[in-house]
């Protein structure tokens, strides 16, 4: 179906599941309840599980498939969130054109990189990326200012001109990016019980976009292109033996992952149109190495998954305070309450990143495979220890 | 452009390049010997530089008395902290070896940077010489995040002020020396003294193996690990050993250069990824070019921050660095000194 | 009609000689053996068939084309294929994917963006390979990793790899190595079937008498770098240079 | 953070949407409720408590400035619902506030991390409105992220109270109707700073800048050059440095043979640290220019960067917003309460979030109600006094307060760890008031969401 495989059609099939239904898993526990606090299924973060999924999708094609790892992703999310933003401001507030444009001025943007980072390989294409996207970034926080407007990031403002809207005339209010009058931040709320499940437009946007995106990727994953990438990664000399060139490869997948980087930035823009230049820093590339490798690098859903966590960590991991940590032991003696709060203190809340780096260092060196290659090993010893059984 | 000015910049360059060529050179040693790409090596420096923090809070760790004369921000009797050190070895003593922290810090560093080399080594990096280079990067960057916010849960995330001696206040008019203008070409004190110490470090590592069998022999090692381990010389235990140096030299780079930036808990990763620009531009493995591309990059970036050069080509001061790096990686593929083959896919 | 003409091919690894004005005429739908000593510059004139590496000075021109400066899929998609002595396969993927990959070179050339086409539809490309495969008696290992196959296997996949290429012109680098007996002689005979049936030209160099003098047309017996002798078969093997080659090489 | 067992923080109970709309279809059967347009406005609170929103740097460079606005924070909350001793609400002019939260509601908080980015910043401050219902958004403290989140206060139309920002921008080009801001800005320090650097460093004195090379750094060096060569000075140069400088030898190398005699640090945070060290080591603070003695000024100072720069701070002039050794009645009571919780005294930053949050409340008080449009008329044009700045004014026209501005000096003989300045001269609010216009933008009108 739709070109796929059984198993990858059930595969998008399930990730369709996922996104439709995330409003309402992400939300498992009920209002007001202790644990409401670790409740995700609010639409700011649901819209950076799926814009971030896309991210890292891309990134995965680059580094999941041809084993090219590049320090310098987050450029062309940046490059792609500046061009959004210009397009709300100059275009129009539908969100359609600051989308597409954002993802081709990223195309632009890693054609040029892509070219001359791919003259060297391994740690040396990395440092290269790494090069760029840290000279983006320098010149965008600074020289650059009137086009990305600095550190203070790029936003809409009343008196852009918005040719295909009409201008604002100064009084009133910035319009919100919409899409053909949906406004993005327009939801509706549902409550069960004591459960309350929000349904954001721009979330569902940003999902649809997702689900095409992974579709894609499947696509690519199963082609022919697709598997001369895989070759790239295993043994390039060969490939060139067989009368395949492998820059023109590389330089494609490179391509194609920094559109998939503009879209992201171009889809973040359009959720909340501000481009800030630390998007392109050199950490916001390692964000997005993290996320992949977390999940499990050349897997289709790893980069999805590792994305999701990573945000997770970063919103929900980060407010727990001690107030919380009290209130969770609050059933303990109260000496044994102290002690467990003064033990787990130092891993929430504002130490959420000693937790992360802690995480990162028990997958790399336990799970090599991410979390997608430590599932399905698990799920295959389980099902062949069954078997045996049999 | 005046002839003075440009000595002034070469003189700040030098100064740069020597922490670069410090941390870039225990890098490259770390990935020459053991082939690992250290990601937390910049924290290594940072801990270093906290060492000299540590050593200062120790020596001026205080017994509080209430000062009924004077009162504090509440109108309550001022509490007066008098350092130990000076209750045993007299005010003036006490003060002195306050005053000499940084020095006597590089005693304290050098066992606590073994220390924690050798652990690292054994304790994470053994297991990881086989695995692919990302791994390595990903794991040793996981440790390296995890140190920093150790660092910071302890000290916070301000900078710490650590002065130099009072002996090596002020600036050394290096213009008058050499026929110039007084006040022309000015050089800190503590900064001779880093370029010295740094000159002196980067000798001994390379006498060290030059000269000792142990140094051949890890020499040998980083050419053709193998075939040394099939003499039946227990090159791993070696290897470690060189972690630990490499650790302490990073150490030691940190310990100097908190007179020159107060320390604080981000300036591991600060430095890293410059360092990493250093030892590519170097050459993967090649210590020489550790060193040189180490000079020449902390040169360049003082010229480039110039105001007649600003004012030339904007922002080329935020991005000389990568620009050089771009340049030298496409003309030279291997770095300016690197060895053919090394690190490419 | 000749195939591969090298004139005057000299090439230098520092104080060493490696190959010294080595003149060689591969004709057209024949089967060239090369063999020689071990450091006769065997796997070195191979290596400046391909591109990998460049010789100091000489011509080497395939059907009137020079296969000098031209990038190693160039000139592959010349028509000259190669099979490695040390098995080069892409290890991460499966044998069909090893060798569907050569094919779809063969069809579409040194670059196509085809990343929309499932590979599965690309039937006529797996068809191609499978038979090859088949040919090789590796039908039942299609779906296993290349990596896990056995050393002999992989010299099978490396020949399949060059085999549905349908080259111009192959070169096997010690195709039999690490072959047992019956695949030895099961691999002389796929190559004789395929040299009869395509009438394809092949370089070969060999170690094993037993597979030169069952497939070669002509023999070019290498030295210290130079061709000493160069004829049909059955005047090698009584051939004196030769015998002192192989025994001179010896002390 | 402290570890007292009664959290002073409400559980949050009460979720809120942004713009709620009839539903469209309904899904299984039993016990669902649509929500319909319940809400007037956004985050309207229903039940018997309100939650604020406290967006402040819990990680990176001003992680400890963060952190002591979290302090001022906790305090202030505490004050308003009652507890402590009340602190700055006894000395406010406005006794709107009656120590039962703010409307009777008690007042509950949610913290978040602007890592001192503006899109982490971003993100965060939505998590709390959209996830926790905040009603207001205050904190943060540098420029960069108060433009940034105070656009998104406007978007989604809750009020924002901005912490420590000092650049003109704030509430000039960026300003915004949902925004309000305490604290004084660059402008400000160059009017208030020139004077006393006159009077002190004479009237022919040629300036070196260098300047951090952003927005706040831009606004800054403006402000200081045109109020100083308005007085006679001459900028001999000003040279921008990166933002991620660490050393700025090569920056500050050739200010003596430049011939200033002056070198201004546009540098803020750990910027300032560094390039203040580095003027330091290359003797420019004992050194001779032109006949006179080298001097160096910091535009902007706060007590915890001069902690971070040490000795070297001594005798430099700068501008600050606050300082705890002021005098008057509103600084002690706010010295005491937080002196007494924390241990030590509070930073200008801690100042104005405490302030802030002081503010609203008192202008909900006064409105009756949380609407960010009734809240913010109530606050346009307020006048009010004892809340440590003397006579202190909302301007209507861009949502600045205007007040006085302390000029302080690094202080020669600390007789504390805390006393590291001193107040050289209070400049009053009308030595630096400003048309509104000067730096162009628009409020637009006050969104509620």
């Amino acid at each position: 179906m739709l070109g796929l495989s059984r198993n990858d059609f059930l595969l998008l099939l399930f990730v369709l599941v996922l996104v439709a239904a995330a409003p309402i898993f992400l939300n498992p526990f009920p209002e007001g309840s202790e644990f409401a606090q670790f409740n995700a299924g609010y639409p700011d973060l649901m819209q950076r599980f799926v814009i971030f999924g896309i991210f890292a999708i891309g990134f995965n094609i680059l580094f999941g498939l041809t084993g090219y790892l590049s320090f310098g992703h987050a450029a062309f999310l940046g490059a792609g969130s500046y061009a959004g933003v210009w397009m709300l401001k100059l275009l129009t507030i539908n969100v359609i054109p600051a989308i597409v444009v954002s993802t081709i001025v990223a195309g632009i943007f890693s054609v040029i990189i892509g070219y001359i980072s791919l003259r060297r390989s391994g740690i040396y294409f990395s440092i290269l990326t790494l090069a760029f996207a840290q000279m983006s970034f320098a010149l965008a926080a600074s020289v650059l200012t009137p086009i990305t407007g600095g550190e203070t990031g790029l936003q809409t403002a009343l008196h852009d001109p918005r040719i295909l809207d009409g201008a604002s005339d100064g009084a009133g209010n910035i319009p919100a990016p919409s899409l053909f009058g949906l406004e993005m931040k327009q939801s509706w709320q549902v409550n069960v019980g004591d459960w309350l499940w929000t349904f954001n437009v721009g979330y569902y946007l940003s999902a649809f976009v997702l689900l095409i995106a992974f579709y894609i990727a499947i696509r690519i994953f199963r082609s022919p292109f697709g598997m001369m990438l895989k070759a790239v990664k295993s043994n390039n000399q060969r490939l060139s033996y067989t009368g395949i060139s492998p820059r023109p490869y590389t330089l494609a997948a490179f391509v194609i992952s920094g559109m998939y980087a503009g879209l992201a930035g171009g889809l973040m823009v359009a959720m909340d149109p501000l481009a800030g230049a630390e998007r392109m820093q050199w950490t916001a590339s390692g964000e997005v190495v993290l996320m992949t490798i977390l999940g499990g690098v050349g897997t289709l859903v790893g980069p999805v998954l590792g994305a999701g966590l990573i945000k997770y960590f970063e919103n929900i991991f980060s407010k727990i305070n001690d107030n919380l940590l009290h209130q969770w032991f609050a059933f303990m003696p109260d000496g044994i309450e102290d002690f467990m709060v003064t033990i787990i203190h130092p891993f929430v809340g504002k130490g959420w990143h000693l937790t992360l780096g802690l995480m990162f260092m028990l997958v790399v060196v336990f799970l090599p495979g991410g979390l997608v290659g430590g599932l399905s090993g698990l799920y295959r010893r389980v099902f062949q220890r069954r078997s045996k059984a049999q | 452009m005046e002839l003075s000015a440009f000595l002034l910049q070469v003189l700040n360059g030098l100064d740069k390049g020597s922490a670069y060529a410090l941390i870039a050179l225990g890098l490259t040693l770390i990935f020459g010997t053991l082939g690992v790409v250290n990601f937390a090596h910049g924290a290594l420096f940072m801990i270093g530089a906290f060492c000299a923090v540590t050593l200062q809070k120790i020596l001026t760790h205080s017994f509080i008395t209430l000062d009924e004369t004077k009162t504090d921000f509440l109108g309550k009797p001022l509490k007066v902290k008098t350092p130990y050190v000076e209750e045993w070895f007299g005010q003036v003593a006490g003060q002195a070896i306050i005053d000499w922290a940084v020095p006597l810090a590089i005693l304290f560093a050098i066992p606590v940077m073994l220390l924690i080399g050798f652990a690292m080594e054994r304790g994470l990096i053994k297991h990881f010489y086989k695995r692919p280079h990302a791994d390595q990067i990903l794991v040793t960057f996981g440790l390296a995040i995890v140190l920093q916010e150790i660092i910071k849960a302890y000290f916070g995330a301000n900078q710490i002020p650590v002065p130099a001696p009072e002996a090596f206040i002020g600036s050394l008019d290096f213009g008058t020396l050499i026929g110039f203008d007084p006040g022309v070409i000015i050089y800190p004190y503590w900064r001779v003294v880093y370029f010295i110490f740094a000159m002196i470090i980067i000798a001994a590592v390379f006498a060290f193996l030059q000269f000792t069998t142990f140094g051949m022999v890890v020499r040998a090692g980083m050419a053709d690990r193998e075939t040394v381990g099939l003499l039946g010389i227990d090159i791993d235990k070696r290897f470690t050993i060189m972690f630990g140096i490499a650790a302490a030299v990073a150490g030691l780079a940190g310990v100097m250069y908190t007179p020159i930036n107060p320390p604080n808990y981000h300036m591991g990763m600060d430095f890293l990824v410059i360092s990493f620009v250093v030892v590519v531009v170097g050459g993967m493995g090649s210590l020489g070019g550790a060193v040189l591309a180490g000079f020449i990059l902390g040169i360049l970036e003082s010229f480039a921050s110039m105001r007649e050069v600003i004012e030339f080509i904007p922002g080329i001061n935020q991005v000389v660095i990568y620009l050089a790096a771009i340049v030298i990686l496409l003309a030279r593929p291997r770095g300016l000194l690197g060895r053919k083959g090394v690190m490419e896919s | 009609m000749s195939a591969l003409e090298v004139r005057g091919v000299n090439k230098r690894f520092g104080g060493l000689q490696a190959l010294n004005d080595v003149n060689l005429t591969v004709d057209e739908g024949r089967i060239h053996a090369i063999i020689g000593p071990n450091g006769a510059g065997k796997s070195t004139l191979l290596n400046c068939f391909v591109g990998r590496l460049t010789p100091d000075s000489g011509t080497v021109m395939f059907h009137g084309k020079s296969l000098l400066g031209i990038q190693p899929h160039q000139i592959n998609q010349a028509g000259v294929s190669r099979v490695f002595q040390t098995p080069e396969i892409f290890s991460d993927l499966t044998v069909l994917e090893n060798v569907m990959i050569p094919a779809l070179a063969h069809r579409d050339g040194i670059f196509e963006f085809n990343a929309f086409k499932p590979l599965r539809r690309e039937t006529e490309i797996r068809q191609r390979a499978i038979d090859v495969l088949e040919d090789l008696g590796m039908e039942d290992k299609t779906d296993m990793i290349a990596a896990s196959m056995s050393r002999g296997d992989k010299r099978r996949l490396e020949m399949a790899m060059g085999l549905v290429q349908e080259p111009k012109l192959l070169l096997l680098d010690e195709p039999t190595a690490g072959m047992s007996r019956a695949d030895t002689n099961n691999t002389i005979d796929v190559l004789r079937h395929i040299g009869d049936s395509r009438g394809l030209t092949m370089i070969i160099i060999e170690h094993d008498m037993h597979v030169v003098f069952s497939l070669a047309d002509r023999i070019s017996v290498l030295a210290q770098g130079t061709v000493i002798v160069e004829d049909a078969p059955e005047h090698i093997k009584g051939n004196v240079k030769v015998q002192e080659a192989y025994l001179g090489g010896a002390h | 953070m402290s570890s007292n067992k009664k959290p002073l923080h409400t559980p949050l109970t009460r979720r809120s949407m942004l713009k709620a709309s009839a539903a469209t279809a309904a899904i299984g059967s039993a016990p669902i409720i649509f929500s319909s347009k319940a809400y007037a406005y956004a985050n309207e609170p229903k039940g018997s408590d309100v939650v604020l929103g406290f967006n402040v740097p819990q990680t990176g460079a001003y992680a400890d400035e963060g952190a002591d606005e979290l302090r001022a924070y906790e305090l202030a909350v505490e004050h308003l619902n009652g507890g402590g001793d009340g602190g700055m609400m006894s000395t406010f002019s406005s006794k709107a506030l009656k120590g039962n939260g703010i409307l009777g509601r008690k007042v509950g908080y949610v913290t978040g991390d602007t890592q001192t980015k503006p899109d982490a910043a971003r993100a965060s401050a939505k998590s709390m409105i959209e996830k926790d219902g905040a009603i207001m958004i205050t904190g943060g403290s540098s420029s960069g992220v108060a433009v940034a989140v105070q656009g998104l206060c406007q978007e989604v139309g809750v009020i924002f109270m901005a912490g420590l920002t000092h650049s003109n921008d704030t509430t000039g080009k960026d300003k915004k109707a949902n925004g309000f801001r305490h604290f004084f800005n660059s402008y400000m320090s160059g009017a208030a700073l020139a004077p006393i650097l006159g009077e002190n460093y004479g009237t022919d004195r040629r300036a070196y800048h260098l300047t951090a090379d952003y927005n706040w750094g831009y606004t800054t060096e403006e402000a200081v050059r045109t109020s100083t060569e308005a007085m006679g000075w001459e900028t001999v140069a000003a040279v921008k440095t990166p933002l991620t400088q660490t050393d700025f030898s090569s920056y500050v190398a050739p200010v003596q043979a430049s011939g200033a005699d002056v070198l201004v640090l546009n540098h803020y945070g750990a910027n300032m640290v560094n390039s203040l060290t580095s003027a330091v080591q290359f003797g420019l603070r004992n050194a001779q220019a032109n006949g006179k003695n080298f001097e160096i000024v910091v535009p902007l100072y706060s007590r915890l960067m001069a902690k971070g720069a040490g000795e070297n701070v001594k005798g430099i002039f700068g501008s600050t917003n606050w300082h705890w050794s002021l005098q008057d009645e509103g600084s002690q009571a706010f010295v005491k309460s937080f002196g007494e919780k924390y241990g030590f005294p509070p930073s200008q930053a801690a100042h104005t979030c405490y302030v802030q949050t002081l503010l609203y409340a008192d202008a909900c008080e006064r409105a009756g109600t949380h609407n960010p449009c009734g809240v913010a008329e109530a606050l346009e044009g307020f006048e009010f006094d004892g809340l440590g700045n003397g006579k202190t004014l909302y301007r209507a026209e861009d949502h600045q307060c205007f007040k006085d501005v302390l000029v302080v000096k690094g202080k020669e003989n600390p007789t504390s760890e805390f006393d590291l300045l001193e107040i050289v001269e209070v400049t009053p609010a009308s030595k630096v008031t400003y048309d509104a216009k000067i730096f162009g933008g628009e409020l637009g009108t006050c969104n509620a969401g």
